[in-house]
């Protein structure tokens, strides 16, 4: 059976804890294992990881800096998959970003290839006026 | 996230404790020891158990204002999940790593003396 | 004794446009992941913990090995510079080595060892610096031995490394480790008889010959009439087609191999066919290739599309009732939602957009039953009638996906309301399902198509009424 | 694709350079050019030294030729092939069909000596 979950919450950075362990659990009712966000369990990890980048991406990218706007991130539960997207009303941007150029110390740039790496799927599309980032992955 | 200094002299050691991640990340450009450019650093990863890309860009880039790149900041006992990270992101490249701080410190005294 | 693989990108570099779709360190020497031989060849002298270091990522090599609890040794992982001597490669594992004696084996090198022999008295004994080594790397010996006065076997065991530093060196260690494998190596596989190592679900059909050494992997077909071997090598989910004949060759993993094909001294890896020594290679993907150039009997050019297009109406109409029936309820209640999703069209040339249609699984007896009787593939079968889908046929690949053998215009891809890998009960994730449908874009004909679609539809009446 | 003539120990013999690739594209005109050639004598010479890619309607196509001119009591000859083509032949089982030379003069002076034994199909 399919379940969805919603989260809404204020898109200011102090939350990021907060959204990459409320993911962990989320990720820990497939795997069925302890809700210890620290145990070696690959999946639970990889969500957590992955919706912290995204997570800080829409943060720090929102249009002004002035008062935080809201984030929505919804969870798709499948028996073997999780389903993750994350709207925010920030400008458009593209997801194929290329890796950052190791050689000379890049200070950012890792957050996609982060996610690429550790998601099956990562889609982006753009709806009326919203960026809704797609990240799934199956156990 | 807590930093503490272990001890001081020519080679430093430092531990970071919880999580790196854009919350906690400003805190590495408070520490003295991390950025003075001719400071050499041992970062003991023992007790981090969760780094991002944010935590990470902060490490390379205090990295980048060290004198001498490549052995300004030295790692260790990093857990599987950090290694992963900088794994991915292939920033292993940029940091000598060793699974024993004591090791990385002798390390740090070696090149030292031959880089001074 | 501790073991520390150090293994740096550039010593296997080669590997990776010669077998793009493989991790370098999972290469199968023979049926057996090169690593694997690394990790024997460390328990044999008794080494008590692994760790592998490399300089660039291990994530499929750490996925495969896990912290090594299938070989009851333990596995961890570490990184290297290219610029790491031996000393600082153990001043970085310190604490790994714990003060005992380390055996370094560094480089891209196969070692040739015999499991018969005794490796543990010796790596005490001999003294720091290279037990083996050759030009690609070599297995060296630091930390005071433990036991000096251990003694060492009068006969050293045989010992040597071979470094894998082009395809010719690996076919050739690949054909020797065939030859000599089964008493030197721990390889899977059931081996009835010596030199004849098969894998599990394997199906050889009755007029296939096979000549020992041979190893077959698991999930393989040999047609009827086919001749494999001597020295032949082959991997998992692999078909051999009717009356091609494979001798000292190489069938890596996801491989179709056509028919009345003769393979001789080759690697055939996915759809490439590389001769080793010289490293020419030839796509093997052309259809009247796979199916040999005697073969062209009229029937295969019966117009496909008309026998589909007639079989596409007539399940339109046996199905079109319980289609007007089950439709309204299960869309009004929102069990019915459809998705759209760009494909690669058959020709590849621009896309073709096809609604899926997704029934809530838990959605009572309504959805299972439309699922049972396909309906969710109902307004698919119009696109047939419209020539732009075949009745059965590949998967639709979705045009976003970077699956490099479904490019357009790739001629083994002829997307289908139904896939060939329904029809078969088989596997119906990624490679597996490739497979199958490849085999049956090249080999069945129009009449056989409608014979597969009505198994099909059996089949996914069959999963849906009992799931 | 070239054609010209020579003439070994009074037989009349053809040579087709081929160039480039020989592919679904262009096999139907070259399997036309073909039959005419034919006509002006049934030993054929097909020299290969510049045919860098062959698919499989290329190979069928060169596998009518040869049926064309074995019914002519002629024959068809290959000569100098590079790797890449010679192992689409031996692939598909086809170079059992064919006499094959490292080069064209060879193959021409083949027909010279003493008539060959009828190619097994």
């Amino acid at each position: 059976m399919k379940r969805t979950m919603i989260l809404t919450l204020p898109g200011e950075i102090i939350f990021t804890r907060v959204v990459s362990q409320t993911t962990c659990s989320v990720a820990a009712l497939l795997t069925g294992k302890s809700l210890s966000a620290s145990d070696g369990n690959e999946f639970t990890n990889a969500f957590e990881l992955a919706i912290s980048e995204a997570f800080t991406n829409s943060v720090l990218h929102s249009a002004c800096q002035c008062e935080p706007q809201t984030i929505t991130i919804t969870f798709t539960i499948e028996p073997r998959q999780l389903t993750v997207s994350i709207h925010d009303l920030n400008p458009p941007f593209s997801i194929d970003t290329p890796d950052p150029d190791i050689e000379n110390y890049p200070e950012n740039g890792y957050g996609l290839l982060i996610i690429r790496k550790v998601m099956d799927k990562v889609t982006y599309n753009r709806e009326n006026g919203s960026n809704i980032i797609t990240m799934s992955k199956q156990l | 996230m807590i930093i503490t200094e272990i001890s001081k002299g020519d080679v430093a050691i430092i531990a970071f404790n919880g999580t790196l991640d854009a919350s906690s990340a400003p805190e590495l450009r408070k520490n003295r020891a991390l950025n003075d450019p001719l400071q050499t650093v041992v970062v003991d990863l023992q007790k981090l158990d969760f780094i991002d890309s944010s935590g990470l860009g902060a490490i390379v880039g205090v990295a980048r204002l060290k004198d001498d790149r490549r052995f300004g900041i030295l790692l260790s006992c990093m857990n599987d999940r950090v290694r992963k990270v900088f794994e991915i992101t292939n920033a292993q490249k940029l940091f000598h790593i060793f699974d024993d701080t004591k090791a990385a410190v002798e390390y740090g005294a070696t090149r030292q003396s031959t880089c001074k | 004794m501790k073991t520390l693989l150090a293994i740096r990108e550039q010593d296997y570099a080669w590997t990776r446009e010669a077998f793009p779709s493989i991790h370098p360190l999972l290469l199968p020497l023979c049926n057996k992941p090169f690593i694997e031989f690394l990790i024997d060849f460390a328990i044999l002298t008794k080494s008590t913990a692994i760790r592998l270091l490399s300089d660039g990522q291990l994530s499929a090599v750490e996925a495969w090995c896990g912290n090594g609890s299938r070989w009851g040794i333990p596995v961890s992982y570490g990184s290297l510079h290219d610029e790491d001597c031996m000393n600082t490669l153990i001043d970085k594992n310190r604490r790994f080595c714990e003060k005992e004696r380390v055996m370094v084996i560094s480089g891209f090198n196969f070692i040739r060892y015999d499991k018969r022999q005794d490796y543990a008295g010796m790596a005490n004994a001999l003294p720091d610096g290279d037990w083996a080594n050759c030009s690609g790397g070599a297995i060296t010996l630091a930390g005071s031995p433990q036991h000096p006065e251990g003694r060492a076997p009068e006969a050293p065991p045989v010992l040597s490394l071979i470094p894998l530093d082009t395809m010719a060196s690996y076919f050739t260690t690949s054909m020797e480790t065939l030859e000599t494998g089964a008493d030197h190596y721990v390889l899977p596989g059931y081996g009835g008889e010596p030199g004849c190592a098969i894998g599990r679900n394997v199906v050889i059909s009755k007029s296939v010959e096979i000549k020992k050494p041979v190893s077959i992997g698991n999930n393989v077909q040999l047609q009827s009439g086919s001749v494999i071997g001597p020295s032949t090598i082959i991997g998992s989910n692999v078909i051999i087609d009717r009356a091609s004949s494979v001798s000292s060759s190489i069938i890596l993993d996801n491989t179709y191999l056509g028919e009345h094909l003769e393979v001789n001294g080759r690697i055939a890896s996915g759809n490439l066919l590389t001769e080793p020594l010289s490293g020419v290679s030839i796509a093997m993907e052309d259809p009247h290739l796979l199916s040999g150039i005697s073969q062209n009997s009229p029937l295969r050019s019966l117009p496909r599309k008309i026998v589909h297009a007639l079989a596409a109406a007539l399940l339109l109409m046996l199905l079109c009732i319980p289609y007007l029936l089950l439709w309204p309820p299960l869309r009004l209640t929102g069990r019915w939602k459809s998705k759209a999703l760009e494909c690669l069209s058959s020709s590849g040339k621009q896309n073709l957009t096809l609604n899926i249609i997704e029934l809530t699984p838990s959605g009572g007896t309504l959805s299972a039953l439309a699922g049972a009787l396909s309906l969710d593939r109902f307004a698919m079968l119009f696109r047939v009638m419209a020539g732009q889908l075949s009745l059965i046929g590949s998967t639709p690949a979705e045009a976003a996906s970077n699956t490099p053998d479904l490019r357009a215009g790739k001629p083994l891809y002829r997307p289908g309301v139904f896939s060939y890998a329904e029809a078969e009960e088989w596997p119906t994730s990624g490679s597996e399902r490739a497979i199958v449908e490849r085999f049956h874009l090249a080999h069945s004909t129009a009449l056989q198509d409608v014979t597969l679609t009505l198994k099909a539809f059996f089949n996914r009446l069959h999963e849906k009424s009992t799931s | 694709m070239q054609f010209s003539l020579d003439n070994v120990a009074g037989q009349l013999v053809g040579i087709v350079k081929l160039e480039g690739r020989l592919d679904t594209h262009n096999s139907k005109s070259f399997q036309k050019n073909f039959t005419e050639w034919l006509e002006k004598t049934a030993l054929q010479v097909f020299d290969c030294a510049e045919l860098d890619f062959i698919d499989s309607s290329g190979l069928g196509v060169i596998v009518g030729c040869l049926r064309k001119a074995l019914e002519k009591e002629g024959d068809l000859k290959l000569s100098g092939l590079n790797e890449k083509v010679a192992m689409v032949f031996e692939l598909t089982q086809a170079k059992k069909l064919f006499s094959i030379f490292s080069n064209s003069r060879e193959a021409v002076a083949s027909f010279g000596n003493a008539p060959d034994s009828p190619k097994k199909r």
